[in-house]
């Protein structure tokens, strides 16, 4: 149920029997492939999801950093980014645990997105809770969900984005958890979340684990992912764990500084594995943003996706452990991570991603001669985000910004 | 048949919290009960309250306080208010929200408590991360100024011990199931606070009775799936649960969704030994806004009423069988 | 040159000596895989663009339908169109060449960002024209291109959309061609770009084949796609023409009506191939959409995709030979496609691909039992429109339109 | 040596168009010099204008076309309005829209043209595809109104017969290049129709011979690479293809960017037989706006100065040497 001391199961005692069910399918259809369940699952994620993803070495990268760099193009999933691993995963098991109803929450609305797409392919009702603030600034992602067909329940209360959505989540399977899987979005929650979570993710290293092989002859030196809650980071990192000549190295996102503005319970940054201290979240001890009392503190990147106050306990460990090495970069890094790939590669990444990209950028020369980077999601969704943001500064990778104005 | 509970293997392996909860109405007292078990006992059946501390002043809970106990509530629950209070429906959220933004910690939080001199004994409900960031080290502090620097654990200790020195009697903490509850569990245990766990309506067979030889004080009988707040009517999980729990020999007391008088008499006629109620109250604060304590008699007023429904119920049930 | 008598090079002189330039090319890199460029091709589709894309059976439509229904899922592409197959050949064949700088016109902007990307990947300077209509209303897409690092220029003539485009690249081509590649769109214009482009996309329809016969164990009865300028068409059928039990539909933009207006010069459709007469349209004798004096007319669709007042010359012929039977959808029926396929199954498709979605639920009887239909393209693109569309009509698989307002 | 070319192979077969064309300044006429070849030939070095058919209205054009004739242009090019000009810049562009929303069609052109009558000869330049589609017949327009009926095939010839009545001396067609031209040569030489190919400054080698061995009434010269406009100098590549095109025994005419006189005396001065104006004259058109002709005194201005400019070319040329 632990990683260390990281982890557990710090819930209300109602959701204790639900987290026991949900244990047992875990084992027996995810450990065991039970009735076939990861045969199902890796048949529909071929099908369906598009994977196996590409291993991409890049040409313009490698060359400018003089090393090779490769890409595992997660942004090539369906829905865009390798959320949909996770989401397909869970609903599926929900099914086969015959839940009747998937709630799930959403920050940006990726996981919203890629939850909604797997409820609708397999014929499940679906509700995903959303701040307010969120739905507003992220209208087509909620387009995008009710399109598939789910109810998307705006969530009033607090500054309306991620953390009050999961709260709200949390509520409602609370109520319903009878008939109800909770879809949670990353390797976070209380046990056995982060490992059924790590688990459906881990395709994207054992995936590039063998194509690297198989493309550069060996074993990377090195895999570079951003890391918000961490599934994209798990998901990468899991398989390469025991080789323990592969470092790896988890980005987050350090916003505008590293430090916490106490008084106002606000960190500029999302940098948990960096800078956080252990403490309780949505059910695990992990490490977390918080003040000295306890409160959890509002997170900030220009990343929707990685502002989180938390992350998953799995990491802390690791991090813990000296087996990853917890890095940030900070906004301006990222966008310009996001500028390069697109310029220089034709690929716009999210700007989750472009936070591993920054890193690359500043720290190429400690990655050793063979690199993998895990461009976790396609940027579309953060086009204008972007313009918005290029347009306060001043950044060397950016195109002119009046081009954007013709 | 009496199934075994914290109380009775307490008893057996000479604990100094050795008593013994008579399920036919608290007549027959153990000399060793609690502060909580005796407050129940006492006042059969009896009325729990809950208000968050610090909503919408510290000096506003004070006079709030006071006034729960003097309209008759038996045991007062006190909020500590978390940033994430996933437990909690609209209305305590609301609350908490409001205490947070008046700047309530826990170090002012216990002053309060401190301050405080009651006839009913006092609860702290709180959130686990507030029992385990409290009162951390001198360099504990200092290592969250910069980045990855080395950190002690969090520790339960601190908080409990304060707790202790307040005066408190119980703590009750909604996201700490008993599986995750041993570091506490010792810890008020070396302080003789009682640890009130929740029992939901979804609880039963093997991890009821793990809940129930670990609880202590009392059984915090959740009336319904879902979070905290009024309702308008008592469900069936209720009457489910206070069957469930019936030969379990420690007070149980029912709360979620108790807002009127006839609630609280419907669930003691259905065998519960106190009822809660939260949202009722913090409804009535919350109407009120800030200011010289404005909501104080309505407040005294309202606890009066549920501690009548609750005697009323108490009168209409049947007598209880003798275990 | 030509098929049948469609086709030809009905251009000026200018640029005579570059299709023969281009001719030659097309024979030596791509027919005879010279210096291995059909390999390279292949490899970069496979790690930039994510080939193969799958064949996915459908679980709900099957059962809708009570016959097997297949898609192939090119909305997967990087990209999110089958797009870049012809883009990326395009500009790796004009690296071959030597060329030093590629131009394209683009309308709704899928070709352009396809292009944009290509040419970022192959680190090849990249001006895109697009109408000044278009531009206006595709920022998005407009972003995404210069993001990638082209110049986008806007045309200011007549509607502003993508004939005046084309119309403005041709010009461009004529000044600049020594040193230039114009990256055609779709399977028009001069010989030997229909072949061309044809040849990029088949690996649509050849993946399609082999992957149904593995899966289905044998030839599918009927494949559908959606025609505009016809290249996800051509790529889809090329394969599958020698096939004689397999039928062949091309389903056309419908629009609001058939008919034309001959007085104002416009049509309120792009179904060529269905209405259109033989005519002479940018390089090529093909079928258009044209008045009894041989103006083009404006065509219309709800796709901004299929809305051209040609179509490829192939196509043409093979429509004349009967060999592919051209058929057409309106706007409502494509809007219904679009919201059912993404209620019943998680895929939100591009609406040029919804209009093969309408055909298949009006006409599914005829269809034979094991049917493939080819999403050419994801929707994202597309919200906006769906949205503002679907609030204008009373559309049987949508959602209700207030669940867009909270 | 003069290498072979339409008008040298017609004398060789018979053709009615036997002629020859001196280098020297065509002094020496073939007796079966068309129109074309015999305003050239005459007027030597010669002025071609271009304006579009119905800017702004038909009855202008009607006006402009005597003002050129008064003026002096010893050959003119009426351009048919297409809705897809892909071969002009903006200023013929915008030209042909004004046309186009006049609602100028080909009938209405044709009646233009019967209606005139000018000393210099008429020529018409469109696109390919009105060509192909003038005149169906009455049941290919009725195939047209419903969905995916049978449909005659364009053909050429009704437009090329039109034409002739109309007494057009000669068709130019920027989109069609000689590889196409089969249909639209032979029906042009059936009704003594001359069909001007343009030389594009890529077009060499092969291309060139094959070009050259259509071209009937004068080679269009093109003088740089893009479309056509107005510009303010003569580039080199119009110096390369004269020479390219020294042998080959047919007049060659300049155009794509000549707007002043000085441009058309030093296009004469390096070696073409004559000069073609559009865009500027287009332009007098198009600031003069609609009315009762405005423009038509200061195009016979315009192009009385363009025909001194070309003179005084050839006055400064040096003498051709003899073929």
């Amino acid at each position: 149920r632990t990683f260390g001391d990281y982890g557990g199961q710090y819930v209300p005692e109602a959701l204790m029997p639900a987290l026991q069910e949900l244990e047992d399918a875990y084992e027996r259809y995810v450990l065991e492939n039970e009735d076939g369940f990861m045969d199902e699952f890796s048949e529909r994620m071929r099908d369906f999801g598009g994977r196996p993803t590409p291993l991409q070495r890049t040409d313009r990268l490698s060359e400018r950093y003089d090393r090779e760099i490769y890409l595992k193009r997660e942004d090539l999933v369906h829905g865009g980014a390798h959320k949909l691993n996770n989401a397909l995963g869970q609903v599926l098991l929900a099914k086969y645990m015959g839940k009747e109803r998937i709630i799930a929450e959403t920050g940006a609305g990726q996981h919203g997105t890629a939850t909604a797409m797997a409820a609708a392919h397999l014929d499940m009702p679906c509700e995903i809770y959303m701040g307010r603030t969120d739905v507003n600034r992220q209208r087509p992602n909620v387009y995008r969900m009710r399109m598939n067909g789910a109810a998307v329940n705006p969530v009033e209360a607090g500054s309306g984005t991620l953390k009050e959505a999961i709260n709200e989540t949390l509520r409602d399977w609370a109520t319903t958890v009878e008939n109800t899987h909770y879809v949670i979005g990353s390797v976070v929650g209380p046990h056995p979340f982060p490992r059924l979570v790590r688990d459906f993710q881990s395709v994207i290293g054992a995936e590039a684990r063998e194509q690297i092989q198989e493309q550069a002859g060996r074993l990377p030196d090195s895999v570079v992912a951003c890391a918000g809650g961490g599934s994209n980071t798990m998901g990468a990192f899991h398989e390469f764990v025991p080789d323990e000549s592969v470092d790896l190295y988890a980005v987050e996102a350090g916003g505008s500084s590293l430090d916490i503005d106490e008084k106002e319970g606000v960190a500029p940054n999302s940098a948990t594995l960096s800078t956080g201290t252990d403490g309780v979240l949505h059910g695990a001890l992990t490490k977390l943003l918080q003040t000295d009392d306890g409160q959890i503190v509002e997170s900030h990147s220009v990343s929707a996706g990685l502002d989180y106050a938390g992350v998953g306990p799995e990491l802390s460990r690791l991090v813990e452990t000296g087996r990853v090495t917890p890095t940030s970069v900070d906004d301006e890094a990222a966008l310009n991570g996001f500028h390069r790939l697109s310029n220089l590669e034709g690929i716009i990444p999210a700007l989750e991603s472009s936070h591993a990209l920054g890193y690359l950028e500043e720290n190429y020369e400690e990655l050793g001669d063979l690199v993998v980077v895990n461009v976790s999601g396609r940027g579309d969704k953060d086009l204008e985000t972007v313009l918005e943001e290029t347009e306060k500064r001043d950044l060397d990778a950016a195109p002119d910004v009046e081009v954007f104005d013709a | 048949m009496s199934r075994e509970t914290r109380a009775s293997r307490s008893e057996r392996t000479g604990n100094e919290v050795t008593r013994e909860l008579r399920a036919d109405g608290g007549e027959q007292l153990a000399t060793t009960d609690s502060d909580i078990e005796a407050a129940i006992r006492e006042n059969h059946p009896a009325l729990i309250t809950y208000i968050t501390a610090g909503d919408p002043s510290l000096e506003d809970t004070k006079a709030y306080v006071e006034a729960l106990d003097r309209g008759g509530a038996d045991l007062i629950e006190l909020g500590l208010p978390f940033s994430e209070p996933t437990a909690e429906g609209p209305t305590i959220q609301a609350a908490i929200n409001r205490a947070l933004d008046a700047g309530t910690t826990p170090g002012q939080f216990f002053d309060l408590v401190d301050d405080l001199s009651t006839e009913a004994p006092l609860l702290v409900m709180t959130y686990y991360n507030m029992i385990l960031q409290y009162g951390p080290s001198e360099a504990s502090r200092a290592s969250k100024a910069g980045a990855a620097k080395p950190q002690n654990k969090p520790d339960v200790r601190p908080f409990v011990e304060r707790a202790a020195d307040a005066g408190l009697s119980g703590i009750i903490v909604p996201d700490l199931p008993a599986e995750e509850a041993g570091p506490l569990r010792d810890a008020c245990d070396d302080h003789d606070i009682d640890l009130v766990f929740i029992v939901a309506p979804t609880t039963e067979g093997e991890r009821l009775d793990r809940i129930m030889s670990q609880v202590s004080g009392f059984a915090y009988v959740q009336a319904r799936l879902g979070t905290t707040g009024a309702r308008a009517d008592v469900s069936n999980a209720t009457h489910d649960s206070l069957t469930r729990l019936a030969d379990y020999d420690v007070p149980k007391a029912v709360g979620f969704g108790v807002s009127e008088g006839d609630h609280a008499a419907e669930i003691v006629d259905a065998g519960a030994d106190g009822v809660i109620v939260g949202s009722a109250l913090v409804d009535i604060i919350a109407n009120h806004g800030a200011g010289d304590a404005p909501a104080a008699d309505e407040l005294e007023a309202k606890v009066r009423e549920l501690k009548q429904g609750a005697r009323r119920g108490r009168e209409e049930a049947p007598e209880p069988e003798q275990p």
